[in-house]
This record gives C-alpha cells, structure tokens and sequence, in this order.
C-alpha cells in the first residue's frame, strides 16, 4: 500500500516494486515502496552513490532523486511536490520549511558539513597561495552571492578576517562559480571543499585555515505530508538514518564533507 | 418568382429591390462601384444588409427589419447560392476534380447517392475539361481555371448562381470559348451575371439591369435596353455613338427620315449641333414631330482633317450637319482625344466617336482641339423612335 | 530580370556577424572529448532525459497546435475589443525570463496558484509531474506557433474561405478542407519552431516541474546538472540539443518554402486556349 | 466582400488557450505585495539592475541591427552554397537552452576560447564586463532581428532596388535610400523583439558574465537571486519586467502594422484623369 | 551613332544586334517572350549577357568576350540608362517630388549645380503633375504614378531612356494623356520604347524592329514596317486583314486592281480562296503579274448570314470572290469564334476579320463553324506591292 503512495510524479514504477518483497534482506527487508529525495544540487555525486546503495541494501524500495539549488528545492515543496526526504545544503533553508510547518522542527538531522576552499584553475595563473590573496585587485575572483549559503558564508569568513574580496562576480550558485573557474575565465573562486572533489582534474585547491570561521552544515529530515501513508515515511526515515549513519559517512567523507 | 429581394445599405448607398425569374439568366450592367458586387454579396450571404428581405425558392436568404439588429440573416453554406468572381480563386491545394467535388463533398446529409468524385467528372466533362482532371491549380491557364471554376459552382448544385464578371481577368483570345461554356451551362438556369461586357449580356442574360450609384436606373429585355439605345450611357454600353432629336420629315414606309437634332453639342468648343438635320436609315415608320435617336457605329465614321472638298456642296460654317455626297452625311467636329483600344484607335470628338487604324490615325496626325470632319453614310445611321 | 548587389563593405559586416554565431558553436564542437562522447550521451541519465525531452516536446507541440491555431485563427480572423492588448499578451512568453515563465505558471498551477486549490480539490496535482514539463514547454512554445499561423492566416486571406462557404461547406468544414490546408506549411514550420522551443525549454520547467530523473529531468535541466560536476560533458551533451535543434531548423524552413502560395501562378500555355489564336491577332494589352 | 466566419467550438477552444497564457500572468499580479512593491522595485539594487537591463539590451540591440541587417541582407539578396545551413545556424540561438548558449560563448570569447586569446593578447578582457553581458543578450537576440528582416526583404523584392540602381544610385545609396526605407517597420519590429529578447535574456548572461551588481547583474538575474532570500520579491521584479516586455511587444506589432507595403495600393480618383471619360465611353476590361 | 549593342544568352535563346542613332527613337515590337524585356535588361545592367558588347556614346557597357567569366561589365548605376516598366514602382516611402529627386541627389559627384528639388519641379512640370508634388504613390491613381515615374526616369538625365510597355497597366481612359506626355518628352531624346500597342509605336517612335525568339525579325521606319503591311504578323500587329497574290489587272494610273490570291486560306474547312481574284483600290499603278498585297480593315467587313441574295449575280460555291453590287466584293467563310474587344465584337474567319458591334452580332446569333459571307468594297480594300 505504501508504495502506491511513494510517488504520485511516477506512479508507474510503485506497484512493480511492491510485488518482490526481499528474498535474501536482512531484518530491514520489511521496507518496501519508493522515496522521492530532493537533495541541493551539491550533492549529486554523493547522494546517486547513497541511493544506489540504499536500494541494494532494501531491494524493494526505490529512491528518486531531485537536484537543485536548495532554494529551489524549497519553493518546490512549498508548491507541493511530492518531496518525502530534504536535504539542504544549509540550515537557513531548512528552517524555512520548518516555519512552514512542512517538517517537523525536531526533524532534522545534520549531516555532513563542508568548509569553503579556494578553487583555481590548473597550474594556478595567478599564483593564488592564502586567503588573503583573493584581496588583490590583479586577480579576478569569483565568489556567491550573499543571498545564497556559499556567499554567506563567504561574507562571514571576510568580516572575521577582515579581508574584503574585490569580486568581479558574485553567482547564485556555487556552479556558476566554479564553472568560471574551471572554464580559466577566472583566476580563483571560493567553493566548497567537496565542489573541488568533484571537479578533479579541472580545478586545483587551496584550503586556508581561515574557512573554519564558517562551516556550513547539512541538515535532512523527512518531509510531513498531510495524506502521506506510514508506509511511505518509513522509508523515508529509513533513507535519513541512511545517510546520517555509518553509510552515509563512508560515501560523504572520501568527496571531502566534513562529519557534523 | 424565384428570386425575391430587397436590400439597403446606407453606408454604401445602396438600396435595390429585384426579382429574378426561375430559369431566368439576368445581366448586371453598371460602371465602376455601382454597387454590383454589393448585390452580389448580399445574395451570396457574404455581406449582412441593413435592411431587407430576400427568398428564394420559399427559403429566406435573410429578413432584416429597418434599424434592427436582429432579424434572420441565412449563413452562405445553407443559401444555395454559388458565387463564381473575377478570379477563379480555386484551391490550389486541390487538384482540378477535387475542386469540383469540393461542393457534393461538403453538401451536408441529403442526397449522397451519387458519388462526389463521379459527379465532379460528369461537370469537368459539361464544360469541356474532363482533360485536367489531375491538374493542379497553377498547372492551368486563366482561361482553364475559369471553366473548372464554373463546373465546381454549378457542382454544389445552386438554386442561384452568381457570376462576377467572370471573364473580366481572361485574356481576349480565351474568353469565347469559356463565354461558349456560359452560354450553354446558363440556359435555363436561374442566374446573376455582373458584366462590363455587353457582348456577355447579349449571350447570355434575358433580361438586363443597370445599375448605378447603388441603384437600378434601367432594367428590361436585352434587345430593347441595348439594342436600340434611347439615352448615352445605353449607347456606351452598346458601343453606339448616339444622337437625339426630332422626326423632321420620313419617308412612308419607313427608308429615310430627316431628324433634326435637339441637343446641343460640344458647348465647350463653341460648336452647336442642335437644330442641325442628320439623314437615317429607318426600319419602321417615323412620325414626323415625334422624338427620335439616330445611332451609328465609330467604325462607319469617317474621319478627314481637311473638308471633304471634292463634294459639290460646300460645308457650312460652325455646326454642319449636310449630306455632301449622295447619301452621305458630314459633321464639324474637333479632336478631344484619341485612345488605342484592341487594334483600333478610337478618336473622340464633342459628338461623335469614330474607329481608326492605327495607320489612319498616325496617317491623320491629329492634335487635341483640331478641327476635323466626321463623315457617315446614312445607310450606317439608324433611326428609331425614343 | 533581377538586381542583386550589395556593398562590399556590407558582405564584409555579414561575415563577420555570421561569425558571432557560428564561431560560439565550433568552440562547443572543439571542446567535446569525443572519446567519451558516446558513453556518455548512451548513460542511463542522458537516454532518461533525452527521450523525456522528446516525448514532453511532442506532446507540448501537440498542445500548442490544439490550443494555437484556435487562438490564431481568432486574432486573423475576428475583431474585437481588447484584440491588440491580447496579441502583446500571447506573445509575452516569447520575451519573458523562463523562471519569471516558471513563477507565473506556479502562481496559477501551483498548490497555492490561482487554479492550483480547485484542482486540488479534484485531486490534480499538476506541479512536478511530466504534466507540468508539457504546460511549461507549451506555456514558452506557444508565441511561436501562434505568431506563425496568425501571420499566415493574413497573408492567405478570406477568399478561398469565402467560396468554400458559398459552395454549401459549413465553417468546420471550412476550416478542415481549406483553411488549415493552406496554412499547412505555416502550421508545419510553426510546430517544429515550437518543437525547438519546448526541447530547449529550461527556467520555466525547472521552476514549475523540478528535475526528478525519468519524470522532469528534460535534457536541458539534465545539461545544468551535469556541469556541477562535468562541465565537458555537460557541452557534449548541448551538442546532443544542437543538432536535434538545427535538424528540426532546417525542416521547419524547408517546410516554409514549399507552401503553394509562394510557388505563384505558373501558366501553362495550353493547346485548348491558345487553338483560338489566328495570325490576325495579336495580344491585347 | 469579406467572410469571417468561425465554428463555436474553436472561439471556446482559442478563449481556453488564451487563458492558458493570461492567467499565469494574472497569477503573478496576484500575488505581489503591493505594500512593498515600492520600495521593493526602487531599491538600489534593483534600480540598478533594471538600469544596466536597459542600457545592455540597448546595446544589444545596436549590436543586433548592426550585424543583422548585414546578414539578412545577405540571406535574402545572395545566393551561395551553405545558404541553408547557415541560416539554420543563424536561427540556432533562438532554440538554445541559454545556459547551453553561455557555454558556447565562453567556449569562444572566454579566456581559454577561440578568440579569447587573440584577444587577451590585444588586452581586451571580456569576462566579466558589461561588454560580456552585451554579446550574450546580441547571441540570443539576433535571430529575432534577422528572421523579421530577411522575411520582409524577400517580400519587398528586388525591383525598387533594380530602379534605383538604373536612376544612378550606387549600391551603398540603394541601401540606404530605398532598401532600409522600405523594410523600415519590418527592421523596427526586429529591433524591439530583439530588445525584447536582451532584456529577458538570463541564462547566457550568467554563465557567460557572471553576476556583479551594477556591473553584469541584470533584472532576470537579480530575480533569480532574489528568489533565494524572497520569491513574492522576485515576482514582484518580474512584473516590472513583464510591462516593458508588453509595452515593447505591442509596440513591435504596431510597428508592423504600418509598413508602407501593406497598406496596398489605393487609387484615388483624380480630375486630371477622369475628365477624360465621356458619356459614349466605359471601362474597358 | 549613340548606341551600338550586341549581345548573346543562349540559355534565353537570345541573339540581338541593334544600333539607335543620338536622338532617335526605337520602338520594339513582338509576342510574348520574344526578349524584349531581356534586350533592355541587357542595357540597363540588371542582367550580365553570355556573350557582346555595346556602347553608349563612347562609354562601355559592357564587353564580354565568348566563354568568358571576365569581360567588363558596367553597373546600373553608372550606365546613364534609365529604365521605365509597365508598373511605375515609385518609392512607396518617398513622395512624389522626393521620387523625381531621387535621381538628381543619387548622382555622384559631378554637376551638384542644380537644386534637386527644383530640377524635381521643373521635370514634374514637364509631366503636367506639378499639383501631385507632395503626394506619396498610395495617393496616386496608375496614370499619375506612370506620369511620375516618366519624370523621375527624366530627371536622372540618361543618355539612354528605355520604356518597357509604359502603359500596359494603365486604364484605357487615362493613357491617351501620357502618351502625349511621352510623345513631348521623347522628341529628340534616345530611347527605346517597348509596346504591344501599335499606337505607341506610330506615334512615339521613328523607326521600328520586330523581334520574335530572341531575335531581330524585321526592322525598318515606322510606316514602311506597319503601314503597308506584307506579312501576316504584321498585318496584325496593324489591325489589317492582309490578302496576298499577284497582280491579274491594273488600271493605268493606280487606281483599280485585280489581284489573284495565291495562298491557301481556311484549308481545315474544305475553303480554298487561292486563285480567287479580288477587286482592290491602288494608290500607284501595279505591274500585272507582280506580288501584290491587299489589306481591308476588319471594321469594313459587312457579315451576312444569308447569301446577299439581292445581288444580281449569284455567289459561286466554295471560294468565292466576286463583285456581286457594283464596287463590292463577297468571301464564303465560316465563323471560327468570336470575341469582345472594347465595344466590339471581332468575328474571325478562316479568310478575314471581321468588326460587329455587339447588338450585330447578337442579331447574327453565330455559332462555331457556321457559313457567313463577308463583303467589303473595293474602296476599302487597298492593294500595293510586297
Ligand atoms: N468593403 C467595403 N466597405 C465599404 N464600402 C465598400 C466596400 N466595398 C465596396 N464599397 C463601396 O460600395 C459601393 C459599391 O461597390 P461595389 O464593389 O459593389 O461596386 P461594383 O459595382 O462591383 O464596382 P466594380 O465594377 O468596380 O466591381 C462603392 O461605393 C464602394 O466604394
Ligand atoms: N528570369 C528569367 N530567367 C530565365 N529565363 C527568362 C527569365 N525571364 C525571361 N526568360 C526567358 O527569356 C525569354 C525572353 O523573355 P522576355 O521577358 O525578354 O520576353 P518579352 O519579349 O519581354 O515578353 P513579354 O511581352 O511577355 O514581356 C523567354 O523565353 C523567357 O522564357
Ligand atoms: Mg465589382
Ligand atoms: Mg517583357
């Protein structure tokens, strides 16, 4: 029954899920249905890695995977898409759906942080080596906006150290910043430490101490949906517990986040 | 009656009442907007009166009562009514057949017995074109286009069938053949032809209006509207150069009348025909005192920039209209244009038009105002009563 | 007879401005690692999103053609009240931002959207379904349709109309036989042009119908996403999206230049009609 | 003599397309706060945005008729093998995911592009200046420049030029006394659709030239930001965006509206001629 | 010699060489097709020939050797040629003065003496349309735009005008008066005038060449080429029935002439009219036995139905020609059509033309293939040497 429920957006694929209860599952095998995760668009690489694990560990259960920046992510479920778990890249968004009465204000669970980095292109043109260097006009740096989290926490990072980057562009997203910096267009930006991961060969980056000033930390919890089923939400709290436990680490860790 | 209408439209000046026979063929004289089309499309329901009634056959094509905005006005697909105009207008994504089998296609329940194609075929055949079937509309010529365009009106088998001119975009060498078409299809079948021509209107029409300035001036058979033409605009129409007055003297019998003429002509150029006698050939007795016409054909004018000098009797001065050869009359006149049409130049003066050669006329040398004599023979001058 | 010249310096400018285009494309080309190239536009992901891409951009083409060539038709067709302030409106979508697109078509379809309750109510919930990636797609697809078919509708006129009415057709089937018959090529160049728009189609979907692979990951949001991690890939597949889009260009041009209004009125002399002409005559003028 | 008839049915269903787009529309309207709206769109953030909104898609504009005209010119007067393919390439901009278009432009005027570095070498620095945001809004806003105008140029013909020409102009007068007067409404209205197009222009701009208040955020990206922190803001910004947009569209139509060539030929009777006719004459077909 | 010109393009089958003495004017005459669009294309520079050259006053327009992609080609505008088409394309966005100005302002460098805008009025004088200066071509009815466009093409002061069937698109009301703009302003001028109106070519020009195919057929002054016709095409582009045979009987002195047919007439219908002798007026003396033609206008032909049976010789069988009234000639025909042309109905024989008016030939009430006999008098039939 709890599988019907699981995706409105994709009921095609429930009913084939709910017929193969596990055969050789250990004692969660009893979860079956579908979980739809909208996680911020930061997590892409670890979070298809978490999901492909979860629905190995539970055959019957298959999670969907929404991507997008996490401000996005919450004017969609404000909207009313059909989101069971949320995963933001920051608390501020997070405690927009709690205000919102969409998640239950003890509901989330932080887990995994990241910390900014210096992000350059290879072989560093502007030999970018501290923070502070990112003050020096001759380079052109890039970083976030202060509306969205990256640029928060960049500001705070600037106020503490009493450095003031002049940026040549502020994006709206941490893509858009390391996509100037891995295109050469710019000589350094400020992401996060996963971010670099992520990109491989494409960026070199420079962690400087000063980043601590401004952890920025993940939280997810399971959305509350008037109407959803039990069934439903059990899956769904299975998947937090997932990513917030020992599994979760084993994959956030090696793409550079932090533990909480 | 067939056909009974009536309609106003104040904002085109127009305000007709006609009624149209069963099997009757009525041609549509009239110049330059007298409101032709404007009949038309009002029959056809492509325009909505303002005011008027119209039935046909005992359907009401539409009842509009004076200043209403209401009254039943019968959409043009359920009026019966085919409108053939100027330009073929044929679908051009239809080939020829399916053009004339547009209309049994469309005609809505009833008889669908016969099949559509079966008698597209059977009208492409009625007027001659069973040939182009499988052509599409620019693989054929005006002229072609034109007789398929016929055979799909008369296909959607139409109580009243419109014609707009339908030769009007042809070229000369075509539109015989298309009028032989007409002629043939239009016998005893209740029709409207709008037509400048009056070689259209002798073939093909019973009875002929005019209209003009949104009105009928004129209507009446054929032959005796255009035959023997009692006012200018008749004579234009019949391509007569006309002249009025009264019976001066006749021979009994009929033969030869004297009419003096009663008109002043040519005012502008000082040249005065009134009181002026012409001698006429007549077919019936005249009665002297009675008002005649004497028409004449451009082409039997003569036309001289010298006066005819080697007659024994001397022209007079100003306005003179004497027979100087047996049978023969000649008028002073002066040159107000000349115009080439077809193969012939047709020199106007204040009273008469006359038909040149090209040859003659360029032989002549005339310039605007020039003084000229017209000469015809009276043989070629008909006299009748008015 | 025909005059065909241009200023030098003019051709000069041309070539330059065809650069601007073109050049912007090569450099897409050079920078794909054409090694990876097929892996990756064979992924699982990419397969997903281009053929959602494929299937929701039919069926906004098949909205679009529903919905537009009503709407055409009445701004050729009619004159009312209001008529010009409505066309601005129709073509609004053409130069709006897509994610203002996208926060319109929530603040109406959404859940808290104008319409959004009473669907609801009905237990329709549009937003974040392939639904909403058709509506957003239409919503930015449609301008183009419309504006093709209205302009089209002008030029063919109401005269072939006119005498399919009085041949005793009735209006629908006026419209089935003739005028949707003439305006085919409009209509055809207009969906494709609409089927480009609604493939390319990205801030409006994203906004109202999300990115869930298989459901609204459209190739578009599928290329954004890629570049968080792969920029280069991200570019190989925009070339996916070029080619599909200059494919569905060219058709819809070609499609445009075979309409038989163009083709003008070829006479083909005919022995039936020219028989008549003797020596004697000549052409009148 | 006109016939304008359509089935119910179709007025019911263009009325529902009609809404489809209206409504959205209406929705946003809707929902703005109008207490705040004020304050809101007179910040200095957003003034400034919609300043250099303005100022670049101006630009932009310049840009497109510069390079535009040229090219259609071209597309519509020349013939040359390629035609095709290059105007397909030419209206590619307009079916682009604009993010894709961005990408395509730093593949070429990026510092590592084609010409990037030809033009690093000449010191001319495009990232991240105004000059980036022009050349993206001129990419995406071309094809409307070009597309109007090449239609317009077909359909004027040659012929006014071929006289000209035979009057002693050269080909550089034609152009500019006879050519450019001719397709001048078709040119007007390509130019406030291209205007139009720069001034909703958001993907390109973003990826192409970042975001720097003042410098190279425009109002769409100023929306988007403002999205992050207050959506009910963001829609208020984009109303201000959609009144231009209508304003600058229904001035485009009736721009359009007023070519010389449509107007159709009217005789006005004259004295000077019709004295000629007399009562003995008619018109002869 | 002001112009000399020769040129190819074979895929037009086109062949040309031409020369217009300084101050003449040519007239050019044909059928459709025949490239006389494509000769002044040639000269105005809109079109590249294969293969020629021409001159025009010692400036090269072109010079194309053969199988050359080289050779120099002049562009339009600086050919000093101006190029006048049936329609009058004026500028739709300039008014009428700014039109004629154009010229005028375009002309580079040079003699800027001259206000633009005043040669415009000067030139809109010429024309007689100075009142329409400030009016834009929308404004304008055909005859005036074509007045306007004679103008502007003036006002660029060419060397060389070329007039491409100027009044074709004109109402037949409203040519007559630019004719007599064109004929005033042509006087002296080099030009070129293409026409199917033999009118134009009588009056505006002074010598004529015939073109047919994409070549020279005929060529020759005016009234030697179209005044006594010798071939049937000219004979039609002059509006004459032409007979030809040979000279059977002359009076001395001209006056009257027999002349035995010698072609084959109206073979499809079993009428032979070849041996015939037909009685004509001569304005010189004939040598019997010499080629001869005789040219009778359509408009002198009487059309009967019946045999003039009044006549007290009786018609042979078959081809017959005979003087059956005293000065009267009657062919046997048979109707091949009839056609409107103006207020005239032209009725074609296999023989001869013959010109009704539309009331006759109602009365006639002719069909296809129908016997009629034609009768003329011998004043109207006039013969002469071929
Ligand atoms: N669409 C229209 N709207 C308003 N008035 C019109 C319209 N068409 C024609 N008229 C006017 O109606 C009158 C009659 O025009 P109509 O076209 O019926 O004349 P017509 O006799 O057919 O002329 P023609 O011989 O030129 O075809 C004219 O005064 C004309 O100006
Ligand atoms: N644009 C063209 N391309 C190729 N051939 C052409 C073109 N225009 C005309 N022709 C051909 O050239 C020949 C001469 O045509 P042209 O237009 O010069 O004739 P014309 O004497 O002016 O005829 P008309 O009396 O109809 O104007 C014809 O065989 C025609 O088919
Ligand atoms: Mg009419
Ligand atoms: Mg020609």
């Amino acid at each position: 029954a709890g599988g019907a429920s699981g995706s409105p957006a994709d009921p095609a694929d429930a009913p084939g899920t709910a017929t193969s209860p596990g055969t050789a599952a250990p004692d969660t095998s009893t979860l079956d249905g579908s979980v739809t995760v909208f996680a911020a668009a930061s997590l892409k690489g670890t979070f298809t890695e978490l999901a492909t694990r979860f629905e190995a560990e539970h055959p019957g259960v298959d999670v969907e995977l929404n991507f997008a920046g996490s401000s996005d992510l919450v004017t969609q479920i404000t909207e009313g898409a059909p989101a069971d778990v949320f995963a933001s890249a920051d608390e501020k968004n997070m405690t927009t759906l709690t205000d919102a009465g969409l998640i239950d204000p003890a509901a989330p669970v932080d887990f995994a942080t990241n910390v900014l980095e210096i992000a350059v292109p290879p072989g560093n043109p502007a030999g970018i080596t501290s923070f502070a260097d990112l003050a020096n006009p001759a380079a052109k740096v890039v970083v976030c906006a202060p509306q969205v989290p990256c640029g928060a926490a960049t500001a705070s990072v600037e106020q503490t150290t009493g450095v003031d980057i002049p940026a040549v562009s502020e994006e709206s997203s941490v893509t858009d910043v390391l996509g100037k910096v891995t295109s050469g267009e710019a000589d350094a930006g400020l992401v996060y430490v996963t971010d670099i991961a992520a990109a491989g060969d494409a960026v070199q980056g420079i962690a400087f101490p000063e980043s601590a000033n401004a952890v920025n930390t993940y939280p997810v919890a399971v959305v509350d949906h008037a109407g959803r089923l039990d069934g439903a939400t059990a899956v769904a709290r299975a998947f937090v517990d997932f990513v917030a436990g020992a599994s979760g680490r084993a994959v956030l860790s090696p793409a550079g986040f932090g533990a909480p | 009656m067939s056909l009974q209408f009536r309609a106003r439209m104040p904002d085109r000046g127009f305000d007709v009442a006609l009624d149209v026979a069963e099997g009757e063929t009525l041609a549509v004289l009239g110049p330059n907007g007298a409101g032709k089309s404007t009949l038309l499309a009002l029959l056809a329901g492509l325009l909505r009166p303002a005011e008027g009634r119209a039935d046909l056959d005992g359907t009401v094509l539409f009842d509009v009562p004076p200043a209403s905005r209401r009254g039943t006005v019968l959409p043009p697909h359920r009026r019966g009514v085919s409108l053939l105009a100027q330009e073929a207008l044929l679908f051009p994504h239809l080939t020829a057949l399916e053009n004339v089998a547009f209309g049994p296609r469309s005609r809505r329940g009833g008889d669908r017995s016969a099949d559509p194609h079966t008698l597209a075929r059977t009208w492409l055949d009625e007027v001659d074109a069973s040939g182009l079937a499988g052509r599409r509309p620019h693989e054929l010529s005006g002229g072609q286009a034109q007789r398929i365009a016929v055979a799909r009106a008369l296909a959607s088998e139409p109580r009243l069938l419109l014609l707009d001119e339908p030769m009007a975009a042809l070229d000369a060498a075509v539109a015989p053949a298309l009028r032989r078409t007409l002629r043939r299809v239009l016998a005893g079948r209740t029709a409207i032809i709008v037509t400048h021509d009056i070689l259209d209107a002798f073939t093909l029409a019973d009875r002929v209006v005019v209209m003009d300035g949104g009105r009928i001036v004129d209507s009446g058979p054929t032959r005796t509207v255009l035959d023997r033409p009692t006012s200018p605009f008749h004579a234009g129409l019949a391509g007569l150069n006309l002249l009025v007055g009264t019976v001066a003297a006749s021979t009994p019998g009929g033969g030869e009348v004297d009419v003096e003429l009663d008109v002043e002509l040519g005012v502008e150029l000082g040249v005065e025909a009134a009181g002026t006698r012409v001698r006429a050939r007549a077919d019936a007795p005249l009665e002297p005192g009675r008002p005649a016409a004497v028409a004449i054909r451009p082409s039997h004018i003569t036309v001289t920039v010298t006066p005819p000098a080697t007659d024994t009797t001397t022209t007079t001065t100003a306005a003179t209209a004497t027979a100087t050869e047996p049978g023969h009359t000649v008028l002073e006149a002066h040159v107000l244009d000349l115009e080439q049409r077809g193969d012939v130049v047709r020199l106007r003066t204040e009273h008469l038009a006359a038909d040149l050669t090209p040859g003659e006329a360029a032989a002549l040398d005339l310039t605007e105002g020039q003084r000229v004599w017209c000469r015809f023979a009276q043989a070629d001058a008909l006299a009748y009563p008015r | 007879m025909s005059y065909r010249s241009l200023p030098r310096w003019l051709i000069v400018v041309a070539i330059v401005g065809a650069a601007f285009v073109v050049l912007p494309l090569a450099g897409m080309v050079l920078r794909v690692d054409w090694a990876n190239f097929l892996p990756l536009i064979t992924s699982e992901s990419s397969l997903d999103a281009l053929g959602l891409s494929l299937r929701t951009s039919l069926a906004a083409t098949a909205l679009c053609i529903v919905l537009g060539v009503p709407m055409a038709l009445v701004l050729a067709r009619t004159r009312f009240w209001g008529q010009k302030v409505l066309r601005s409106l129709v073509l609004l979508p053409l130069v709006l931002p897509p994610v203002v697109g996208g926060l319109a078509l929530l603040s109406t379809f959404g859940r808290r959207g104008l319409l959004g309750q009473t669907f609801d109510a009905f237990g329709i919930q549009l937003a974040f379904s392939t639904t909403a990636v058709v509506l957003a797609q239409t919503f930015v697809a449609l301008p183009f349709l419309v504006l093709s078919l209205e302009g089209a509708l002008r030029t063919v006129g109401t005269r072939y109309e006119a005498v399919g009415a009085t041949l005793g057709a009735s209006p629908s089937t006026v419209l089935r036989r003739i005028t949707l018959p003439l305006v085919l090529p409009a209509l055809l160049s207009g969906a494709v042009l609409s089927f480009a728009r609604a493939l390319g189609e990205f801030g409006a979907t994203l906004t109202f119908a999300g990115s869930l692979q298989g459901t609204t990951r459209t190739l578009p949001l599928e290329i954004y996403l890629q570049r968080e991690t792969d920029p280069d890939a991200a570019v190989a597949l925009s070339l996916v999206l070029v080619v599909v889009a200059i494919v569905v260009v060219a058709v819809a041009h070609q499609a445009g230049e075979a309409s038989p209004l163009r083709r003008g009125r070829r006479l083909v002399p005919d022995a039936q009609d020219s028989a008549d002409i003797r020596p004697v005559e000549r052409r009148q003028s």
